[in-house]
Order: structure tokens, then C-alpha cells, then sequence
């Protein structure tokens, strides 16, 4: 049972023709690579064009986020947070605190917890957009989906910009709510936002949904089992795709997802089309929780009156809290001993252990397959090297 | 779940099995099991495969570093003085051995509860950190594993493919550990703090004084001594 | 039918290299240093320290305690306090910073600084055009260079400012009203000597 | 007048050669008639780079090259400049002479198919009697440059891309041939101004274009697909595909040997764009009757356009094709369709004209061509997809 999932049973790697070892061409791809979505390598060794070994190598952009952070205030690391995963800076904001409020019993009033889920949201859907645009950039279509993806995030940045200040590292949670409440004018600019989206999804889809080279190339590529699936601790799009039902929203039910009525996609064959198709509907869902959130956010505080910026110290103790990020679980460790500063802060990187998978999806494929599959399982470097 | 029940039901599945609760006085009530190194494998597989436990997704893995103390205190003794016995207060240290510590934050996907938290300790922060992998039980414990290693040095027995992950293969120390000593040789960067400028200037030098002349003239030169003054000015 | 799906495509991308020319909706570009996007309110981009008043080294709102540098996350700034005190926005004497270095290439535009500062003497600009040539000494800006005027933090802040201001006023208020009130008392007590004379609050509002 | 203008080229050539002796003629009719190619379409490409990078701009919402000079119509400009100013690296253990002269041997062997196009009435360099069978044989020198490229670089990646090359252009080279065979059979004739000459003719204003035949749209459709393959566009252009192997078997070039592989793609884009005009599209025949007073090389030129922008078009939309599938496209589709599409112009050519002809070979290619795509489709199991949500 046990070596049933373990790495060292997978089969041994025979080449796929009468390939003797002499005739393997090892490649590195990467760091420089325009493929691999920043400074990550992977070492592949190659008979013809097809995969016979590969192996990840990471720390390229290792800065040690989890040291620093230990040596800096609770607050001090919520700006860090924003460039764990550069492209959702708001979720990891939002993990953190999450962690934080955890582990000092902090309740979030009302209006902070609909001003959380709209811009969790708003991050999902410009995450999902630009990673099908990825993938698709990946697999040779030289920028077009990238750029409208790039066109609709530019709408939700700017939506950012105006209510957090910066585009990207938008530093915006705080330990018990939210550090700005909406400036005038920002929900209808937002509402806006979301209903013209479903033209872009729209849009999205008569340009590659139906694609047919786009289905050669995506389905039955990459096929990851839902048995391995949990087994490796895969979460996010990259799990569901395998049909593994687990989103962190629905499960934990946390800040306050069970009052919105959206659904869980799931795929059958958990290829890297399917991978794809459920970003594409999950952006569908996060839409609907949008629609519902906007029209129900309710006046009030937006954060713990009770809660002092400076001198936060929480009893000694430990608290594991996790988000669904748009990339999967993304969880925070953190133990008190009681002084300024954490005492461990551990970060679990969705992108880092989505990577685990890597060799046994790309195995057997071709070179072309090992990028679409890396962009699949949609990674960000700042995340998987912290 | 209660972790008093998995705790039973967990010792009636694995005999010999040294379980201990370790409470959580944080809001967060996540109470957590530390388990002995020598039954780990079997009690994460009774996690994983019970059917009331099912615990088959091991979402986070990560070390910490409990440092050896040394605690000084006075005591108070009765001795030979000169030949009458008196009080004497003398300078007792005791060092606690330092331990690294492995957690695992154990899900189960199949029955949605969770997290159960798993503790592990090796016995000693140098020769002995070494511990069983959970690898083969769950694969998602892979590449965490392998960064544990890396950054606090807990060497996984058992471990498919152990290696650093993200420092370098020639890299020697473990930078999460606690007692860690950051480069002093790292690019000048001129910071408002003078911290770092005292550090790199203090690297020169000892540098200068450990190699021959010629050598350090050109290592001078190639750090760029102007901006190192120019940063000190200020 | 095989190609379908191309050609689906193709009528997609088609739509849009039209409707580039015809909606803005589409083509998102601003042409940058012609023209630029309109000023937002929140937006940050590096510190600056606020001055009330026109002399910017006498009015300048930091009292130097040290608060931002020491919560500051990668410890961009500097402060030295200064020897001798002068009244502050309020008219309480205060140190003031003798030096006072924020290094903006360190700096992460964080905004930590400006929530703890409890004086409202350090505020985000909003000027992003700070590209220079020499990248230690332009970006390491001094206490001169950070200085910059309430009314500039009224136009960049409207909203923000208005709120501190307002806060200043009942501050300033509460102190006139405070040492009114021991001047009287000081009067009713000792008839004979004259109230000692307050010193005019230095600040942008008054004047 | 129309005639004068039309023939304007050809006139000054004449004019010019009234100066030389007559010895000399030849060798100066050749070379005034060499050069204005040799400047034309590098001339062309220019313009062409302008083109591709405002339209995929447009295409993706972009505004594409807009600071050089007006409409950034500057920008090749611009580009030459930097590829001739930059460093031009050559890898250490690479070989040195063949990698000096893959780039040199492209762009000359790109410019040798020029020869047999026709650009205009009387302007073609040769009129050679085997015009297409010399357009091919020197098209595939290119496989050489390409491969010479790829080898001599000593670069994994390199070696990848000019393999993927070679397999690539020997597949396409088949089909593409064979989709020319329709033309040559109708015309009976090698020779590219004989075809041109036998599309000349106008039924009412309609031109007897190849094109409007049932084996002509399906030899057409399938000569740019392989046309496409040829010239390593997208969504053939794995070898050099970007995104996986960088940029395949010219990854060790740089400066201006970077941009000769460049004028090369982009000059075999235009021959073999050139030539299915010749073949299809008519030459330079105006499209309608009436139109036949613009001058016949603007005709040319004005199709050689559209049909880049087919590409630059195609290139916007699609992603890139696996090199598995490329091939199986190749042999699988495109091949047995070029055959069959040579059996239904047999077929026209024997049965009297009328709507039974165009019924009865317009059958002969379509059905086969919808059963064979959906039985490609089937045999690879690839569908649009339904999914379910979680309970």
C-alpha cells in the first residue's frame, strides 16, 4: 500500500525506442528560458523529442522570505506577502492574515470580510485569465490570448490601483480587516468591470475552446491521476482537473464563502485541457460569488476596532490558516512565543507543491508537451522559491 | 475530530507507538501529536488508510529549530568551607539540547475534516537529525521534505531523492536554523543603515589581512573601494 | 467539421483588429508620456516627509521618534533626532530630525510607515517619474529632498489630508483652549503677573 | 496609355540596353533585370516586418511600432540599424565556416526562386520551360542553409530545431508539390508563364482563375498549408518554436547573420506565395475584366499582400502545432487529399463543362475531405468537452 504512490516505485525509465544511454541528449531548460515562467529549470533528458527524465531544479530566485520574516514584525511581512506569488498578491494578503487572526483570535467585521472576497475574487479571475493566456502563449500563439487576457487584468489592476494604491503590490489586508475601505465611486467601477467580463470570456472561448489544434495539443497530454492527484497534495484548478472535489472555500468555509451560492467544477480526465477548461469555469463561478458580493456588502467597519498597528504581540501558540488562492492551498504556518516577531513563519507554496508532479506528467511526452504541461500547472517563481 | 480519539484509535493500531498530545494555547486550538520517529511510517499510514481517519492529504510540511539552552542559575549549597559546612551560592549552567522539529498539517479530502497536526523531534540538532521519511506514505511531502533538509539539515531517511532544493549543492550551512550567520561578503548595496556597510568593510579587511598583498590589491579594486567610502560618508 | 474551431478563431481575432480601431475598450493603451492617466487618490509610490507653513526645515511635522524606522520592513530610512527641540504643528516643543534619509531603492512603497507614524509627518506620493542616472547618490533622499508642502498633500490626498487637517485644527484648538485655560487660571491666581505669552502654532491652515 | 504603363519596366530596360553594345547586352539585360529583384523584395520584406508587427498589434489590441517616425513606418529601419550595430557572437565550438555560411547560403538560395515568377506581364526573369520543377529544386536548398545552421552551431537547442527543420520541410516538400501538380496538369505545362497565360481569359468578367475550380480552391488550400510548413510560419513553425526550443537551429546567431535568417523566412514566404499565385490566384491577371487597365505587376503585388496577411493573420490566431501532429498532418491528411485532388482535375478535365462537372468534382473532394477529418478527429479522440460541478 504504501509504495503504492511512492516515488520510488514509479517504473523504471527505459527509454521508449532501443535508445542506449549514449544517444540521450540532455537539455537544460532554463533558468533562461522563455518558458518557464521566470528563473526555474528543468533538466530534461531527451530521446528524439521525447522525455525520458526530468528533473526540476529550484532556488534561482531563493531570498529566504521565511527567515525575514521571522526577524520582522507580524505587520512587517504583510508587504512581503504581496511578492510571494506576484500575480495574486491580494490572496497571499489574504492567507496571511487569515494565519495571523488564527493564531491571535481576531474577529474581521463584516464589511472587511465582502471588501476580502471581492478582491480575492477580482485576483482569481485576473490570475486564471492570464494563465490560460500563459499556456497559450506556451504552446506557440504568438501573444493573441495573452494580450486580451492582459487587457482585461489591466481593467481589474486599475480597480486595485484605485482602491489599494499600487497595481500589484497592494499590501492591502491587515489583521482584522482590510487597511482602506472603497473610495467613492469604486463599486460601480468594479460592477462595471464584472459584467463587461463575460465578453471577454466569451470571446476567450470562440478564439480557443473549440480550437482544434489547441485540442490536439492539450487533451491527453499530461494526464495526472486523481489517485496521485491527493496523494501528492496537488490543490487548486490542478486537482479539481483530476477530479479530486476539494476547494478550500467550500471545505473551510472561511471569511464568509457559504453565504454565495457558486459551484465546484470538476474534471474527468485531469490532462492539461481540462486544467485549463475548469480555470475557465472557475472564472464563471467567481463571477457569479462577485455579482452576489457586490450587491450585498453591507456598511460598516472595516477593521477590528480593537486591533493596534504597532505592537501587535500574540499569545504563544501556533496557527496553520490557508486560503484557496487562485494557484491552490495556500497556507501559512506561524508560531508565537509571545514577542514582536514570529518565532517560525512557514509559507505553503501551492505552486512549489503543485511542481511535485512534474516528471511523472511529463514523462513520455514531447519537448513541446513539457511547456504547456509547466504552464498547466501554473506556476510563479516568487512563490516557488520564496 | 478528536484528537483524544485518533490518539486512541491510532495506539490500538500500531502497537508500541509513543503518542503525545501537545496542547495549542493559541485561539487557533489546533492541538497537535508528536509522534516517535520509530513508529512515524506506521502511524502515518494508519492516518492515511483507517477508514474513519482517512487523512490522505498532507498539505504542509516544515521544520523548526529549537535551539540548545543554556540556563545559568544560583543555587544555594551546603558545603565544606574551611571545614564547617556552610550555605554557599554558587553558578550552575545547564544546557538543554537543541532539537529540529518536523510538523506535518495532515487534511483529509475524502471526509473534508481536518487539520491534525503531526510533531516530530529528532534528538539532537547535529549528528542526530535524522528522522523517517514520510515520502513514501505522501508523495506531497517530497520536495517539502527535501527543503527541510536543506534549510534546517533534518535528514529524511527513506527519502526517494534527497538534496538540497533550494540553496546550492556546495552550500554548507543550514540558513533557517536559528543560529545562523548570514554572509558578510554579500554585493555592496548602500542601504540607509550602516550595518551592512560595516559588515562588507570588516569582510575587506580581514581579507586583506589574510591574503598577500598583490592579491588584495586587485580583490580592492574589483569591490570597488569609492563606493564603499562614498556609502560610509553619509 | 474539422476546422471549425480555426476558423472560429480566426473571425475572433478578426473582430478584434477592428474593434481596436473602433472602441477604447479594446485597445487599453495609454501612450505614456503623452498622455497619462488620471491621478488616483490612493495611489503610493515613496515617502515624503509634510511641512506646514513656508519655511519647510521649521515646519515640517516629524518630532523624530523613530517609530517608521524602526517598523519600516527592509529599514530604508535613517533618522538622527537633533539635540534641542522646536514647537511642533500643535505647539508642544519636540525634537525634530536632524537627519532624516529615506534610500527609495531599498525603499518597497509599503505605506507601514505613513499607518504608524502617529504625527501625520510622513504621507506616499504619488510621483512615479524617478528615473535618474545615478542610482546612490539621486536615490537616497535627504531631509531637504523629502520635505514637501501641506498644500501638496492636499492636492495629491484631498480626501486623506482634508481628514488631517480637520484633526490638526481640533488638536490646536484643544491646546489653545488648554493653555487659555491655564493662562485664567494662572491670571485668577496671581492677578499681578502677566500671562506669559504663547507661542503662535506654526501651521499651513492658519495662514 | 494603360499598355505604356503596364509595360513601363519592361520599356526601360529597353531603353537602358540602347546604350550598351550589343556584346554586352545580354549580360546586361540580366543584371538589370537581376537587381531591381535583388532591391524589390528585400524592400518588401521591409515593409512586410512593418506590416506583421501594426497587424498582430491590431490583432492583439496593441498598437503595435508607433515611435518611429510617423505610423512607426521607421521601424525597419530602426531594426537594421541595431541588428548591423550588434555584437555578432559566434560560439566558440561551433563550426566556423558553416556557421559563417548557412545564413549566406539561405538568403541567397531565398532570392534564387525569384528567377521563374512572373511579377507582371513580360517580367520574369527566366522563362524557363521547367519553371515550377526549378522553383522546388532550389527551394530546398533551403533545408540545407537551415540544417547547416542547426549543426554547425554545436547547440543542443540548435540541433533540435534544425532537426525538427529537415523532418519538417522534406514532409511539406511532398504535398506541397503535388498540390501543384492540379495546376500543371490543366496548363500542361512547366513552364510558370504558360500557367499565368492559360488563367488569362475572362468569362463575362469573371477571370479563369484556378482557383474558381473545385481541385483549384482544394490544390490552393492545400499548397498554403505546405506553403506555410515551407517558409517555418506559424502554426508550423516549430523549428524555431519559441517557446520550447527557443529559437530552434538560429539561437547561436546574432546581429546581422540573426537577420539574414530573417530575409530568408520572410523571402521564402513571399516566393512561395508568389508561386501559388502563379499557380491559382492567376498570376498577375486583374481579377475582374474590367480592372484590366491596373498595371499587371500591381496585381501581383496587391495578391502577394493578401496573401501575407493570410499569414500574418494566421499567426495572430493559432497556437503551434506538435511536431507528431505536424506530421501526421502531412501524411495523413494532406497527402491523400493533393492525391485525390490530381484524380478530380483528371476528372474535370475529361467531363464536358456544365453544373454536372462541378457537382461531380466538387463531390470528389469534399466528401472525402469531411470523412477524413472526422475520422483524423475521431482516431485521435479530441472533442469539446462537458463538465460537471461538484455536488
Amino acid at each position: 500500500m504504501i509504495t503504492d504512490a511512492s516515488p520510488a516505485a514509479q517504473p523504471e525509465l527505459e527509454p521508449l525506442s532501443e535508445t542506449s544511454e549514449e544517444q540521450l541528449l540532455e537539455i537544460a531548460m532554463g533558468p533562461q528560458h522563455p518558458s518557464t515562467h521566470g528563473v526555474f529549470r528543468m533538466n530534461v533528458v531527451l530521446d528524439g523529442e521525447h522525455v525520458v527524465r526530468l528533473k526540476p531544479v529550484f532556488g534561482y530566485l531563493h531570498r529566504n522570505h521565511e527567515k525575514i520574516a521571522e526577524s520582522e514584525t507580524y505587520l512587517g511581512s504583510m508587504p512581503y506577502t504581496d511578492r510571494l506569488d506576484y500575480m495574486c498578491p491580494i490572496t497571499n494578503n489574504w492567507a496571511y492574515a487569515l494565519a495571523v487572526e488564527k493564531l491571535a483570535g481576531i474577529q474581521v467585521p463584516e464589511r472587511a470580510e465582502y471588501l476580502r472576497v471581492i478582491v480575492g475574487e477580482l485576483t482569481r479571475l485576473q490570475n486564471h485569465a492570464c494563465l490560460i493566456g500563459f499556456l497559450m502563449q506556451d504552446m506557440g500563439s504568438s501573444g493573441t490570448p495573452l494580450m486580451y487576457a492582459f487587457r482585461e487584468r489591466e481593467k481589474i489592476l486599475d480597480l486595485f490601483e484605485s482602491l489599494t494604491g499600487a497595481r500589484m503590490m497592494c499590501n492591502y489586508m491587515r489583521f482584522g480587516g482590510c487597511r482602506v475601505d472603497m473610495p467613492a465611486g469604486w463599486l460601480e467601477q468594479a460592477q462595471n468591470v464584472v459584467r463587461e467580463f463575460p465578453r471577454f470570456l466569451d470571446e476567450y472561448e470562440n478564439l480557443l475552446v473549440s480550437n482544434e489544434i489547441l485540442m490536439e495539443r492539450t487533451q491527453g497530454v499530461g494526464v495526472l491521476s486523481k489517485e496521485l492527484a491527493i496523494n501528492a497534495g496537488m490543490s487548486g484548478p490542478m486537482a479539481r482537473a483530476s477530479g479530486v472535489n476539494y476547494d478550500i472555500r467550500k471545505v473551510d468555509k472561511y471569511s464568509i464563502y457559504e453565504r454565495f451560492a457558486f459551484r465546484v467544477p470538476l474534471g474527468a480526465h485531469g490532462d492539461v485541457y481540462d486544467r485549463y477548461m475548469i480555470r475557465f469555469l472557475e472564472m464563471r463561478e467567481s463571477l457569479k460569488i462577485l455579482n452576489e458580493a457586490m450587491r450585498d456588502i453591507p456598511a460598516g467597519p472595516i477593521v477590528d476596532p480593537k486591533m493596534r498597528i504597532r505592537g501587535f504581540r500574540p499569545k504563544p501558540g501556533e496557527a496553520y490558516g490557508r486560503i484557496e488562492s487562485p494557484k491552490g492551498e495556500l497556507g501559512f504556518y506561524l508560531i508565537s512565543n509571545g514577542s514582536l516577531n514570529p518565532y517560525r513563519y512557514r509559507v505553503r507554496p501551492p505552486s512549489l507543491i503543485n511542481l511535485t508532479v512534474l516528471e511523472d506528467l511529463c514523462i513520455g511526452q514531447n519537448v513541446a508537451d513539457v511547456v504547456a504541461i509547466l504552464g498547466s500547472v501554473d506556476i510563479v517563481l516568487g512563490e516557488v522559491d520564496r | 475530530m478528536n484528537l483524544e480519539t485518533i490518539k486512541s484509535e491510532l495506539e490500538a493500531a500500531v502497537p508500541g507507538c509513543r503518542l503525545e498530545l501537545v496542547a495549542n494555547p493559541s485561539p487557533s486550538g489546533q492541538h497537535s501529536l508528536r509522534i516517535d520517529a520509530a513508529h512515524a511510517v506506521a502511524v502515518a499510514v494508519c492516518l492515511r488508510d483507517a477508514p474513519g481517519l482517512r487523512f490522505d492529504l498532507c498539505s504542509n510540511v516544515t521544520g523548526i529549530d529549537w535551539p540548545g539552552k543554556q540556563t545559568t542559575e544560583k543555587v544555594k549549597l551546603r558545603k565544606l568551607v574551611d571545614g564547617t559546612q556552610q550555605e554557599v551560592e554558587e553558578l550552575r549552567t545547564t544546557t538543554t539540547p537543541g532539537s529540529l522539529e518536523v510538523v506535518y498539517h495532515l487534511f483529509s479530502i475524502e471526509k473534508k475534516h481536518g487539520p491534525i497536526v503531526l510533531r516530530m523531534s529528532t534528538q539532537d540538532r547535529d549528528a542526530n537529525a535524522h528522522l523517517p521519511s514520510l515520502t513514501p506514505v505522501w508523495r506531497s511531502a517530497e520536495l517539502q521534505e527535501r527543503e527541510i533538509f536543506d534549510l534546517f539539515g533534518v535528514v529524511f531517511d527513506g527519502h526517494p531523492d534527497l538534496r538540497r532544493l533550494l540553496m546550492w549543492d556546495e552550500f554548507v550551512d543550514h540558513p533557517m536554523r536559528r543560529d545562523y550567520v548570514g554572509p558578510d561578503d554579500y554585493e555592496y548595496e548602500p542601504t540607509a543603515h550602516d550595518e551592512v556597510l560595516r559588515r562588507a568593510n570588516q569582510h575587506l579587511s580581514e581579507a586583506a589581512a589574510k591574503l598577500p598583498s598583490e592579491a588584495v590589491g586587485n580583490q580592492q579594486s574589483e569591490t570597488d573601494g569609492n563606493r564603499l567610502s562614498e556609502g560610509g560618508g553619509r | 467539421m474539422v476546422g471549425e474551431g480555426i476558423l472560429k478563431g480566426l473571425v475572433e481575432t478578426a473582430r478584434n483588429f477592428f474593434g481596436s480601431y473602433v472602441g477604447k475598450d479594446r485597445l487599453t493603451t495609454v501612450q505614456y508620456p503623452e498622455e497619462r492617466l488620471p491621478q488616483i487618490e490612493a495611489a503610493r509610490s515613496f515617502p515624503f516627509l509634510v511641512y506646514d507653513g513656508p519655511d519647510w526645515d521649521k515646519g515640517m511635522r516629524c518630532v523624530a521618534c523613530q517609530i517608521c524606522e524602526k517598523e519600516c520592513p527592509p529599514k530604508c530610512i535613517l533618522i538622527k533626532k537633533s539635540a534641542d527641540k522646536k514647537p511642533d504643528a500643535v505647539g508642544k516643543p519636540q525634537f525634530y530630525p536632524a537627519v532624516f534619509n529615506i534610500d527609495i531603492s531599498v525603499c518597497m512603497s509599503c505605506q507601514i510607515c505613513v499607518e504608524v507614524c502617529p504625527f501625520d509627518a510622513i504621507k506616499m506620493d504619488v510621483d512615479y517619474d524617478l528615473s535618474t542616472d545615478d542610482r546612490f547618490g539621486d536615490l537616497l533622499l535627504d531631509k531637504e529632498r523629502l520635505a514637501k508642502s501641506n498644500e501638496y498633500y492636499n492636492a495629491i490626498h484631498p480626501t486623506e489630508a482634508a481628514a488631517v487637517d480637520a484633526h490638526f485644527a481640533e488638536e490646536r484648538a484643544k491646546a489653545e483652549a488648554k493653555a487659555k485655560a491655564a493662562t485664567e487660571a494662572k491670571a485668577a491666581a496671581e492677578a499681578k503677573v502677566a500671562p506669559a505669552a504663547q507661542e503662535q502654532p506654526v501651521g499651513g491652515e492658519t495662514q | 496609355m494603360t499598355q505604356a504603363l503596364d509595360q513601363i519596366f519592361v520599356l526601360t530596360k529597353q531603353w537602358l540596353l540602347g546604350f550598351v553594345p550589343a556584346s554586352a547586352q545580354p549580360i546586361c539585360s540580366a543584371i538589370l533585370s537581376v537587381v531591381p529583384v535583388l532591391i524589390g523584395f528585400p524592400l518588401l520584406f521591409a515593409i512586410t516586418t512593418w506590416l506583421e508587427r501594426k497587424g498582430l498589434g491590431r490583432l492583439q489590441n496593441r498598437y503595435g511600432p508607433n515611435r518611429t517616425g510617423p505610423y512607426g513606418l521607421f521601424q525597419p529601419i530602426a531594426d537594421a540599424i541595431k541588428s548591423l550595430t550588434k555584437e555578432d557572437i559566434v560560439p566558440l565550438t561551433a563550426d566556423h565556416t558553416v556557421h559563417f555560411l548557412a545564413p549566406v547560403l539561405l538568403a541567397a538560395a531565398s532570392f534564387l526562386g525569384y528567377a521563374v515568377l512572373p511579377i507582371g506581364r513580360n517580367m520574369v526573369l527566366v522563362n524557363m520551360n521547367a519553371g515550377v520543377l526549378y522553383f522546388f529544386a532550389v527551394g530546398s536548398v533551403v533545408e540545407l542553409a537551415v540544417f547547416m545552421a542547426g549543426w554547425s552551431s554545436r547547440s543542443k537547442y540548435s540541433l533540435l530545431g534544425a532537426m525538427r527543420a529537415i523532418a519538417q520541410m522534406i514532409s511539406y516538400e511532398v504535398p506541397l508539390v503535388l498540390a501543384s501538380i492540379v495546376a500543371i496538369m490543366q496548363a500542361g505545362s512547366l513552364s510558370t508563364v504558360a500557367i499565368v497565360d492559360k488563367q488569362a481569359g475572362y468569362t463575362g468578367i469573371w477571370p479563369h482563375w484556378f482557383v474558381f475550380t473545385p481541385w483549384g480552391v482544394v490544390g490552393f488550400a492545400l499548397f498554403m498549408i505546405a506553403a506555410t510548413a515551407e517558409s517555418n510560419r506559424s502554426p508550423f513553425d516549430l523549428p524555431e518554436g519559441e517557446s520550447e526550443i527557443i529559437a530552434g537551429y538560429y539561437i547561436e546567431y546574432s546581429g546581422f547573420k540573426f537577420a539574414l535568417f530573417f530575409l530568408g523566412e520572410y523571402l521564402g514566404m513571399f516566393a512561395t506565395s508568389g508561386m501559388a499565385i502563379t499557380l491559382f490566384l492567376g498570376g498577375w491577371s486583374a481579377p475582374f475584366s474590367f480592372l484590366t487597365w491596373i498595371p499587371s505587376y500591381v496585381w501581383f503585388f496587391a495578391k502577394l499582400l493578401a496573401l501575407i496577411a493570410g499569414f500574418i493573420w494566421i499567426r495572430g490566431t493559432l497556437p503551434r502545432l506538435r511536431m507528431d501532429q505536424l506530421m501526421s498532418l502531412a501524411w495523413e491528411f494532406i497527402l491523400p487529399m493533393a492525391l485525390l485532388n490530381m484524380l478530380d482535375a483528371g476528372i474535370w478535365h475529361f467531363m464536358p463543362a456544365g453544373v454536372l462537372r462541378w457537382l461531380v468534382c466538387t463531390a470528389i473532394v469534399a466528401v472525402p475531405c469531411v470523412l477524413l477529418g472526422q475520422g483524423l478527429k475521431r482516431n485521435k479522440k479530441f472533442q469539446v468537452r462537458t463538465y460537471q460541478f461538484a455536488k
